[in-house]
């Protein structure tokens, strides 16, 4: 299992702030991605290739190619704009 | 000594200076950066602003930072302070201080964690202005502005 | 508004920053430096601190260096205070504060104000030590930090 | 006549804050600097050529080549070390 949050604008507009996901032959966060954009509508709206996703791995800034193992912490947000 | 604080409660700049400085004889400079709450955005009264975070990241993102900073320039102390919840115009959302013994340090360290503070640290701004909420929109100066401590300096 | 003082009393630099930020709602950075009394230099002890300065012109140059950075950068407000006569280690020297509505021209002004203070305004340190009396010599890392400035930014 | 000032340790290694002078063909600061060299001993050491010496003009910067005019204010300083 991996845990997966959402903040900001995609918590919002998914409706969900964190879910629990089988890891099921999901080795990076790529994958991760691609799972989830497959939910389709406000899903694949805003994990689409060309949106602009930051993501972080058990707290720190990660990419597409991060891998992922069993009780891993994913967190996908939109661009950071605190200061 | 470095210290990182994320508060839901207001905070003094002077106070967080003070405590900084700490009657160090061996201080020569202190930079500080003080970011304030504006009531006008993108030509719009803001009426006021909610800071979400992600907490516990939040943390280890700014210690990162600070660390960063300190492996970079020899500097003596720093103090960083950001404001998450509902804040007011004017009031302070986030403190950088830096002291060192010459300025050059203190100017470089300061302006660096402020830098990676705004594209690297998991902070939201949302605002209230008479038309409703919005979220704000990371502005593309502040990448620009960490891309040039990356190729090297 | 941009103020200028020059001071034989001792300065409160967290005082400076409120009057320059008097809260003024539109201001969205504050970028302070302030230099202050080290009691080591050179290797030695400092006990005491005297700053000699050029009555009249030393006022007209920091009102220069200050028009100067307005004219480069976008700012709202900048305070500059310079002590002059005796001080103690821990004092602070000189405080430059710059209120401006985004970062990056705070920064850069202050730093501006700061290094050409530090090569063209007629201040002169000399330092009492446990051997007696001596007059701090210019940095040439002053002298580089100018330059840098002036061979456009 | 002109106004000559000194400050910091050019004051104190001459003795002398300030003095008038006539001007007495001295058309640039830098006439005014080879007058004083030729005064000998500690003016010939602390504004020799190879000496740094600021020096201002009714208290603006200046350089040997800023022309004197009577009734100007000239300062000689060694560089500043304010801030």
């Amino acid at each position: 299992m991996i845990q997966i949050l959402f903040f900001a604008r995609f918590r919002e507009e998914l409706g969900v702030a964190s879910e629990q996901l089988e890891l099921d032959g999901l080795s990076s966060i790529g994958d991760l991605l691609e799972a989830l954009c497959g939910r389709g509508d406000v899903w694949a709206r805003l994990f689409a290739e060309d949106q602009r996703v930051m993501m972080a791995l058990n707290q720190k800034l990660a990419d597409r190619n991060t891998p992922l193992k069993a009780g891993d912490e994913v967190a996908f947000f939109p661009p950071v704009t605190g200061g | 000594m470095n210290s990182v604080s994320i508060q839901a409660d207001p905070f003094d700049p002077n106070r967080e200076v003070d405590l900084l400085r700490a009657n160090d004889p061996s201080i020569g400079a202190v930079v500080t950066f003080i970011g304030l709450m504006r009531d006008i955005n993108e030509g719009d009264r803001v009426e006021s602003l909610y800071l979400e975070h992600y907490p516990g990241m939040t943390e280890r993102a700014l210690q990162r930072i600070v660390d960063e900073a300190n492996s970079r320039w020899e500097i003596q102390h720093c103090r960083v302070v950001h404001r998450v919840g509902a804040l007011l115009p004017t009031d302070p959302i986030v403190l950088v201080a830096v002291a060192s013994h010459h300025r050059k340090e203190a100017f470089l360290a300061c302006e660096f964690i402020i830098d990676f503070l705004k594209t690297k640290a998991p902070f939201w701004k949302k605002e209230t202005t008479a038309e409703g909420e919005r979220w704000v929109d990371a502005r593309e100066s502040d990448d620009v502005a960490t891309l040039q401590w990356q190729k090297g300096d």
